[in-house]
């Protein structure tokens, strides 16, 4: 949890080189001409191990579609995803089953992510029958241990989910989670369903859990300061690309691009006085849709600053000094 | 909006020969044939026939030529009614089917839309349980119970109406048999307009047309009514099909010349030409109003646009 | 306002104890709750179950059978003795209908059972690959559907053999899937994107296991409410096959083909269509209340 | 009620009457049906005409001489009209007949005309138009060589297949027979107006050459399907008359008399498959023959008025002599007997009802009646003889295909003379018969039929050799005689006159309404 | 600055199979002409069941005003007619709606929407109604209105929806404006731009808002004073000021601490508040945070607290308050 951290030496665990993914729209019965979500447009960083590597965008800029692509719940349409030296994309049969235990996910919606019909225990457990990992009084055990450490009683394992507080289900989902010993963590949204006071038991646990079992993260959120308080480093999408990723504080202190600078100052502070001598950026418009982006820098329908060649080339990821990179033809 | 009809029209056409298709091998596997009958005729009669009706053709022929037919239209001469195509059977048929047919939809669609909305705003309440009673009628006896209750008590014991007979399409005597088709589909279309108005009451914009203090009329009417439709009219395809093809029970116990019996009484016949036009028509009547649907979704949804996207 | 030093004591608060105190109750148990509420659909389960104990135990509760002609007694009219009459052969109406019952019901059990593994296979597994094999798999249930169902209806009956009360179960079984596979198909296009499924797929949950753990399990509210109401639509489609003359085979009765012998009687002896046309009313009714009840109690909008 | 237009004049007399069904075709030369038969004898009239008896009557043809040989009919026409105004002549019958046979009609009931010399083999594609029998001697003249001595021939001449058409009506328009206007026929009643599958209209034919016999201006037959709305029809007065009465509806209308009970020429019987066991034992065959009630099955299920049939052809036809009928003179042949029949079971081997086969069943086609007869038969065995038999329900068509392929233990089966003579009944069981479907074959039968009884002009001989076939068909008992018909049917009494023949078909020409 | 609106003990419950949800249970609050304040506090709390206990737009059933008074513009509005409240909802008091995406009828125009309430309240004709539209557009900030009348709601993004939302509960010049969480469902650069409007339309137009959310950081951003509310009760009000700088309650100590700040300099943990919020069916004896209260007192587990005034407006509901309760201030944060 140090901000110092010496990036350099640490091993990295997964790189995402140029991750594309386009969505048909529909499947027509002919299947000609269709049109194309561009969810994700040709991502590129890499994690590393121990760390907390956050994600912020808007609603729609493709963050899920990302942390899925990665965990191959969809298959990429390009690129390579290389987690502790495996490609990820070309896994196969049980080399992705064993993927599928280094990896894994935790889910935005309480209500949705936990099947209703399954009770506490089998959720839990799940992971364990299918990886084969513990069976009979093994099994039992290991739910209860998993359950004490997200702060459950054993005696839950026999309820059902809908019994439980969105943020003791959230924690469920850590459980199931944790569940089969991962090494790397997407966490998709796991706190914006929840009230500010639960998502700081979420963050906390996520927190303790990382020192304890030094976890991975990819955290993925639309809220910046929840995000910059957990992430050690940060990247922020725009349609589908990666506009700017830079080390927390460093982004927040010194953003680059300017829908870094105007997603910051559109964050209310908590904070009459400081509110009140606040100057904010505001954006007009909207994000354009991902069915058919602008040319160029996606963000020149809303950029303040747009000049002419904005339009006419894809601004490239820049080295802004030592773990900082932004896309924009600006710099 | 014309490339998704063609490519509607395509996959219907498609749909359309699969049917015929099979209903050809069905209907050719189902022992007995058109000329059974109880007194069984000299073999050098039934090569007549046979001849005649190009019954002794290879099935394979059949079917080519059969196809080659359809694809004028021309749905064959029936093998029952000496002289008469299977077209002449429908044109002589499907408007009187069809005039029931629309009376029993203004009665199963007026009646359910307003039973089921009545049952919706009183929800849970002494009108909703009345509502649904009264609607779940309708579904609980088997139409022909249903025809011969109506026509003996309400048409013979009370005289209200003629019990039997088309009488060239005379509105008292289309009374009973509209009822009797309609009694099906009112219970369901209440049904359904029941659970898809309190679906749409409970939504936000109903909160927020209350909120602009809008009359209660005002809000069922222009705001509610139109969005609790749409689960109605994705039903109303395949019953306009079933209504306009008429029903065997109605029209064989109220004695209308319409196309109904058909569905039956051809299969009962062996009468292989007129099964097949009956499942021409039917399907057709199908994909026809299953596209209407589709239509009428976008003038009533606004959202849904006609892409080809969706598929059949 | 001075108060007892001893309340300002600090209390141990609850805070670390995660404590759930309402008792545990599944999804199943929940919906049974709600449906007790649905006075509609407790008085149809309640008649369902006299229906049942009618039509099973009823028989060896009178003297007569439903078979043993009684020339002499024809057309009886309902008294002590014959409480519903006697029939054309001066059999016991309400033997009969105890017996018709027994095949009613059990014609739209057993359908409703094949209709169930059916409809769930083919829905199920339309749904679960979606794309371009549900596209055809839908179509060729619009196809089906096409075909004038007394078509295969006849030739099922003549490939299965003679009548029977199996082949026709089986028959009604086969007809009537189409809806229930749309239904689950449905439901499990709409559920393979829940993030549960999501979840257990990340585990490296298996197809068979998504199924039968965590999509067919969710779809069972539709599934059981369809299957409810697809019952009377057997019995139906049972009762107009008598009435065409193609159903059960005599002495064996069902209330369809009771109702349809008792519709030429109506001038002469009402009552022999009356008792088996309000059997099958008030099965229906009981049946499509009780449907309606699961669906409220299914509903997830009205749990709280 | 049926009429439409009440007139002041006393004088319109008008009557509706259901006639059961659609007509498949009112072509007389096509048609096979009873609703068409209905319909054409108001239509159409023969060289003959049935009247009041069952008599022959004359027709179109004002007399007739048979030669000695019984090969050769002339047939005398009178002048007669058709509705068109054309004269009806000799020609027009050598027209209608051929045009029956010929094999591009495909009429089904062709085989009619199979008496003439040549018939057979015209409609066969064995040989031609020309060298069928028919002469037209003169405009008025009609002869006709029959292939053998036939003497119900003349009778047969008031059969629809036999009806003249008119010539140039049908060269006009291949669809001449389904409309009013292009519709020619020289019966008492001429087409008006057919609305499919709802009513056929026919008003008085001027140009009918009884005209003035004829007093209904206009019949209204009814193509009302199901039996019971057309009896709830005629009940609430939208009819004036309905056959086919539902057996439950039978009792009451006799109560409050308005039930008719004309006799009808057919049989009622159970075929049994004698290939197959335990209908290939003789013994069996007639155990059970004689161990149902037919007066019981009669007074309570069938309830028509039946007659029990303790022997296969039923009453209505003529013996040797004028006035004596063949079933009279033929006596019985069954006597009801349950200890003989059990003891007869129990030499067949199945004493008690003991090693009787489990998959014995009654064969029917769906209808309310056979069903109740089925069930009460099945339920007679049971008590009589102890042996289980079930039932078997088809389809109509995949019925008659069932018996076709003689597919079946005990078969539900009927039969309705074409003709008022025993050769109706009794060509049907020789060996290969079309609709023997027994697996019966018997050569001392075949010789009685085909050698004897159908080369003979002798009314003598012919009897005699029928009532020796039917002896040993009694003998064998391959089928099971269960009751002769009747025709149970409703008319409102104020009207008089109708004629209703024992082979089906009902006749307007002389009915008033009072 | 005249009283607006003015809401004594207001209590409304929910009659569910399972009992009596008190929703709302005896919250008073009032609001002043041009004055804007801000509703805090968690999900399920109470806080949308009050302001639409205001708007007399709760289900019946099963939610029913059990008791209090809501005194607007000097008459009590609880017992009114449906019809008079009618001609006071949409006129005098407006509403925005949480979801843009699902308070809009899918099925009807933008333009037929904003109108009707013209149409209704002011009786205007079609074309007057059609410009008056067209003004409103324009002022909250939708260009070529004209052409956007005609337009479905699914024609519009989320942020211009909720515009046209405010643009409808604006329609007739409302007295009091309500909105209910209105950016929750919104992008934050779009959140951005809805206060922005918000606040400019406020000054313009000097309506009174009440503005609900559980965003510490939106209240601080346009409200001037705070009503906390913890399990159907208010157990805080205040100024902006107080709340923020001089908070007495725990929960609201909770609140504040338990978010972190995007200007934090140092990282440090969260502060969460334990537990998870009160069962509204069968809330808690005594304090409804006392089970979740780090400093818990026997007092609290079975006697209510009642409202201590700690100076002008600024009132608390806690035992800690009592001049007998151990003294316990607010660490303030990270
Ligand atoms: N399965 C899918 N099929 C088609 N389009 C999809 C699919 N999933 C996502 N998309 C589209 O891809 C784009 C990116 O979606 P994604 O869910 O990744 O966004 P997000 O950044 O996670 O947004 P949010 O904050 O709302 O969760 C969106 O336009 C979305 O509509
Ligand atoms: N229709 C209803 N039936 C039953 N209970 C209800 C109903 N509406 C609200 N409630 C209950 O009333 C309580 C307060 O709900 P309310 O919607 O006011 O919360 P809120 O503070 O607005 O929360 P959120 O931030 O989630 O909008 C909740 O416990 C809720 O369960
Ligand atoms: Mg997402
Ligand atoms: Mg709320």
């Amino acid at each position: 949890m140090n901000e110092d951290v010496t990036l350099g030496k640490e091993e990295i665990i997964l790189e995402v080189k140029d991750l594309v993914k386009h969505f048909p729209m529909g499947g027509g019965f002919f299947g000609q001409n269709q049109k194309v979500v561009h969810a994700v447009n040709g991502i590129n960083f890499k994690v590393r191990k121990g760390e907390t590597l956050g994600i912020v965008g808007e609603s729609g800029c493709g963050k899920s579609t990302a942390g899925r692509t990665i965990i191959r719940l969809y298959e990429p349409t390009s690129g390579q995803i290389i987690f502790e030296g495996q490609d990820v994309t070309k896994a196969e049969g049980n080399d992705l089953l064993n993927l599928r235990r280094q990896m894994q996910m935790i889910f935005q919606d309480p209500y949705a992510s936990l099947n209703p019909r399954m009770t506490v225990g089998d959720i839990v457990g799940e992971g364990l029958d299918i990886h084969k990992l513990a069976s009979g009084q093994a099994r039992t055990d290991r739910i209860y241990e998993l359950l004490e450490v997200i702060g459950l009683n054993p005696e839950h394992a026999n309820r059902f989910p809908h019994e439980f507080s969105g943020g003791q289900r959230q924690r469920i989902g850590i459980a199931r989670a944790l569940s089969v010993n991962p090494r790397l963590i997407i966490c998709d949204e796991p706190i914006s369903a929840l009230d500010v006071s639960i998502q700081a038991q979420i963050v906390n646990m996520l927190e303790e859990l990382q020192e304890k079992l030094g976890l991975t993260y990819l955290f993925i959120a639309h809220d910046l300061s929840m995000v910059k308080h957990i992430s050690h480093r940060i990247a922020v999408m725009y349609l589908g690309r990666i506009v700017e990723l830079a080390d927390s504080f460093e982004l927040y202190k010194n953003p680059q691009h300017p829908y870094t600078q105007a997603l910051l100052s559109a964050i209310p502070i908590p904070d009459p006085r400081v509110e009140a001598t606040r100057k904010r950026i505001v954006v007009s418009g909207t994000v354009p849709s991902p069915i058919d982006p602008p040319s160029g820098c996606y963000f020149r329908t809303r950029c303040p600053y747009v000049k002419a060649v904005c339009s006419e080339q894809v601004p490239q990821l820049k080295e802004l000094g030592s773990n900082h990179v932004a896309a924009c033809h600006l710099l | 909006m014309a490339k998704f009809l063609l490519q509607r029209i395509a996959s219907a056409l498609l749909v359309l020969f699969l049917v015929v298709s099979l209903t050809f091998v069905l209907m050719h596997s189902i022992p007995g044939g058109p000329f059974s009958s109880e007194k069984q005729v000299p073999p050098a009669v039934m090569k007549n026939l046979e001849e005649r009706y190009h019954l002794n053709d290879s099935l394979s022929k059949q079917y080519i030529d059969y196809m080659k037919n359809v694809a004028q239209f021309n749905l064959g001469p029936t093998f029952r009614y000496e002289g008469r195509t299977v077209n002449d059977l429908i044109k002589d048929g499907l408007p009187k089917t069809a005039t029931i047919g629309f009376l029993a939809s203004i009665f199963a669609l007026g009646g359910g839309l307003i039973l089921g909305s009545i049952a919706a705003l009183w929800h849970n309440r002494t009108p909703d349980a009345v509502a649904t009673f009264i609607a779940t009628i309708g579904v609980s006896v088997p139409s022909f119970v249903m025809a011969t209750f109506l026509q003996y008590y309400l048409g013979y014991k009370l005289g209200l109406f003629p019990p039997v007979g088309w009488n060239n399409g005379a509105l008292r005597n289309l009374v009973l048999p509209s009822i009797a088709l309609g009694a099906f589909p009112i219970a369901q279309i209440t049904r359904l307009m029941r659970t898809s108005m309190l679906d749409v009451l409970n939504q936000d914009y109903i909160r927020t047309a209350r909120s602009k203090g809008l009359p209660g009329y005002v809000i069922i009417g222009r705001h509610a009514m139109r969005n609790a439709l749409l689960p109605v009219i994705t039903y109303l395809g395949p019953f306009f099909a079933y209504i306009l093809t008429g029903n065997f029970v109605v029209e064989f116990v109220f004695g209308i010349p319409g196309i109904g019996q058909f569905f039956v009484t051809s299969i009962t016949n062996r009468d292989y030409s007129t099964i097949m036009g009956m499942t021409v028509l039917f399907c057709s009547l199908l994909v026809v109003f299953n596209l209407l649907v589709d239509i009428a979704y976008t003038v009533i949804d606004p959202r849904i646009k006609l892409t080809g996207q969706k598929g059949a | 306002m001075k108060m007892a030093q001893n309340l300002f004591e600090p209390a141990i608060s609850q805070i670390s104890a995660e404590h759930i105190n309402r008792p545990s109750t599944t999804m199943m148990q929940d919906a049974w709750r709600r449906f007790k509420q649905n006075k509609l659909a407790m008085a149809g389960l309640i008649t369902l179950l006299i229906l049942i104990l009618f039509s099973f135990f009823g028989p060896r509760l009178i003297q007569y059978n439903y078979y043993t002609n009684d020339l002499m007694n024809q057309y009886l009219q309902p008294s002590w003795i014959h409480p519903f009459g006697t029939d054309a052969l001066g059999r016991d109406t309400m033997a009969r209908l105890m017996y018709g019952g027994r095949v009613s019901l059990a014609i739209g059990f057993v359908s409703v059972l094949i209709n169930l593994s059916l409809g769930v296979f083919y829905g199920g597994i339309s749904g679960y690959f979606g794309g371009r094999i549900d596209n055809v798999m839908m179509r060729i249930i619009d196809i089906i559907y096409s075909i004038p169902e007394l078509l295969y209806v006849i030739l099922l009956m003549v490939v299965m053999g003679k009548g029977g009360l199996l082949n026709i179960m089986i028959v009604l079984g086969i007809v009537n899937w189409m809806g229930m596979a749309r239904i689950v198909r449905g439901q499990i296009l709409a559920l393979r994107e829940q993030e549960y499924v999501l979840a257990a797929r990340t585990l490296g949950a298996s197809t068979s296991r998504l199924m039968l753990k965590h999509l067919i399990p969710n779809a069972l509210g539709p599934i059981i409410i369809t299957s409810a109401l697809a019952i009377p639509s057997a019995i139906f489609m049972e009762a107009f096959l008598s009435f065409i003359g193609i159903g059960i085979q005599p002495p064996y009765a069902s209330w369809g083909s009771l109702a349809a012998d008792g519709r030429l009687n109506i001038p002469s002896y009402p009552y022999a269509l009356f008792f088996p046309a309000a059997a099958i009313a008030i099965t229906m009714l009981a049946f499509n209340f009780v449907g309606d009840g699961l669906r409220d109690a299914f509903d997830p909008k009205m749990r709280k | 009620g049926g009429s439409k237009q009440p007139d002041a004049s006393a004088k319109v007399m008008k009557a509706s009457y259901n006639a059961g069904a659609e007509p498949e075709t009112l072509d007389p030369a096509i048609s096979t049906g009873v609703p068409e038969s209905h319909i054409q004898t108001a239509l159409f009239e023969g060289l003959t005409r049935k009247g009041e008896g069952e008599k022959v009557m004359p027709g179109i043809a004002e007399s007739w001489t048979t030669s000695t040989d019984g090969t050769v009919i002339t047939f005398k026409l009178r002048d007669a009209k058709w509705s068109n105004g054309d004269a009806i002549t000799a020609e027009d019958f050598k027209y209608s007949w051929l045009r029956a046979l010929a094999p591009a009609t495909a009429s089904e009931y062709a085989y009619q005309l199979y008496y003439i010399k040549g018939a057979e083999d015209y409609n066969s594609q064995k040989g031609t138009a020309d060298a069928v029998a028919i002469k037209v001697v003169d405009p008025k003249t009609l002869e006709v060589t029959l292939a053998a001595p036939t003497p119900y021939f003349v009778a047969l001449t008031a059969f629809h297949t036999l009806y003249p058409v008119n010539k140039k009506a049908v060269e006009a328009s291949k669809e001449w027979s389904l409309k009013a206007e292009t519709f020619v026929s020289n019966g008492p009643f001429k087409m008006q107006e057919w609305k499919h599958n709802d009513q056929v209209i026919v008003v008085k034919n001027e140009n009918y050459w009884d005209a003035k016999n004829v007093k209904m201006s206009e019949v209204t037959f009814k193509l009302l399907e199901d039996i019971k709305a057309a009896l709830t029809a005629f009940e609430s007065g939208q009819i004036d008359g309905s056959e086919y009465i539902p057996i439950e509806d039978i009792d009451r209308l006799k109560a409050a008399k308005v039930l008719r009970i004309d006799p009808y020429i057919g049989t009622s019987f159970y075929r049994f498959n004698v290939t197959k066991k335990p209908f290939n034992d003789v013994k069996v065959r007639k155990a059970l023959a004689m161990a149902i009630d037919r007066k019981m099955l009669i007074d309570k299920v069938v309830k028509g008025g039946q007659l029990p049939a303790y022997a296969y052809t039923p009453p209505g036809m003529v013996d040797v002599e004028e006035g004596k009928d063949f079933r009279v003179v033929g006596g019985d042949y069954i006597k009801e007997d349950v200890a003989a029949a059990k003891a007869l079971l129990a030499e067949a081997g199945y004493p008690e009802g003991k090693n009787w086969p489990a998959d014995v069943s009654i064969l029917y086609n769906t209808k309310s009646d056979n069903k109740l007869m089925a069930e009460a038969i099945q339920n007679m065995w049971k008590t009589n003889l102890g042996i289980d038999v079930k039932l078997r329900n088809e389809e109509w068509a995949v019925y008659l295909e069932s018996q076709k392929t003689i597919n079946y233990n005990i078969s539900r089966a009927a039969w309705i003379g074409d003709y008022a003579d025993a050769m109706t009944f009794m060509d049907m069981f020789v060996t290969g018969g079309g609709n023997n479907q027994t697996g019966w074959s018997n050569p001392e039968y075949d010789k009685q039929i085909k050698e004897i009884a159908n080369k003979s002009g002798d009314q003598k001989v012919r009897v005699a050799a029928m009532h020796a076939a039917e002896k040993v068909l009694m003998d064998e008992m391959p089928i099971m005689p269960i009751y002769f018909y009747t025709l149970p049917w409703v008319m409102k009494d104020n009207i008089k006159g109708v004629f209703r023949s024992s082979l089906g078909p009902i006749d307007f020409k002389l009915a008033t309404v009072e | 600055m005249q009283r607006l609106l003015e809401v004594k003990d207001l209590r409304t419950s929910f009659f569910t199979y399972a009992g009596e949800v008190k929703a709302v249970d005896g919250v008073s609050f009032h609001i002043d002409q041009g004055e804007a304040i801000g509703i805090v506090g968690e999900s399920g709390c109470g806080k949308s069941v009050t302001v639409q206990t205001v708007m007399r737009l709760i289900p019946t059933p099963p939610g029913k005003i059990v008791g209090g008074s809501i005194n607007f513009l000097g008459r009590d509005i609880v017992n009114i007619s449906e019809k008079e409240m009618q001609s006071i909802r949409g006129k005098e008091m407006g509403m925005i709606f949480q979801d843009p995406m699902t308070s809009l009828n899918p099925v009807l125009t933008v333009g037929l929407q904003l109108t009707e309430v013209l149409k209704q309240h002011e009786g205007l004709s079609g074309q007057a109604a059609n410009k008056r539209a067209i003004e409103l557009l324009n002022l909250v900030g939708i260009s070529n209105p004209e052409s956007r009348l005609k337009q479905y709601p699914h024609q519009f993004s989320g942020g211009m929806r909720q515009r046209v939302m405010i643009a409808m509960a604006l329609t007739c010049s409302p007295k009091l404006l309500i909105a209910d969480e209105p950016t929750t469902a919104l992008d934050v650069t779009i959140q951005a731009q809805i206060l922005d409007l918000l606040r400019n339309l406020k000054e313009k137009i000097n309506t009174s808002v009440i503005l609900i959310t559980h965003d510490l950081g939106i209240v601080a951003d346009l409200c001037s004073r705070v009503i906390v509310m913890y399990g159907g009760k208010i157990v805080e009000s205040g100024s902006i000021d107080d709340i923020y700088y001089h908070p007495q309650h725990p929960y609201t100590w909770g609140l504040l601490k338990s978010i972190p700040r995007l200007d934090a300099t140092k990282k440090g943990r969260l502060v969460p508040i334990p537990g998870t919020p009160p069962d509204l069916l069968n809330p808690p004896n005594g304090c409804r945070f006392a089970p979740r209260c780090e400093h818990c007192m026997q007092v609290c587990t079975d006697q209510m607290p009642e409202y201590s005034p700690i100076n002008d407006g600024h009132q608390v509901a806690c035992w800690l308050q009592h001049p007998q309760a151990p003294k316990v201030a607010f660490e303030g944060r990270g």
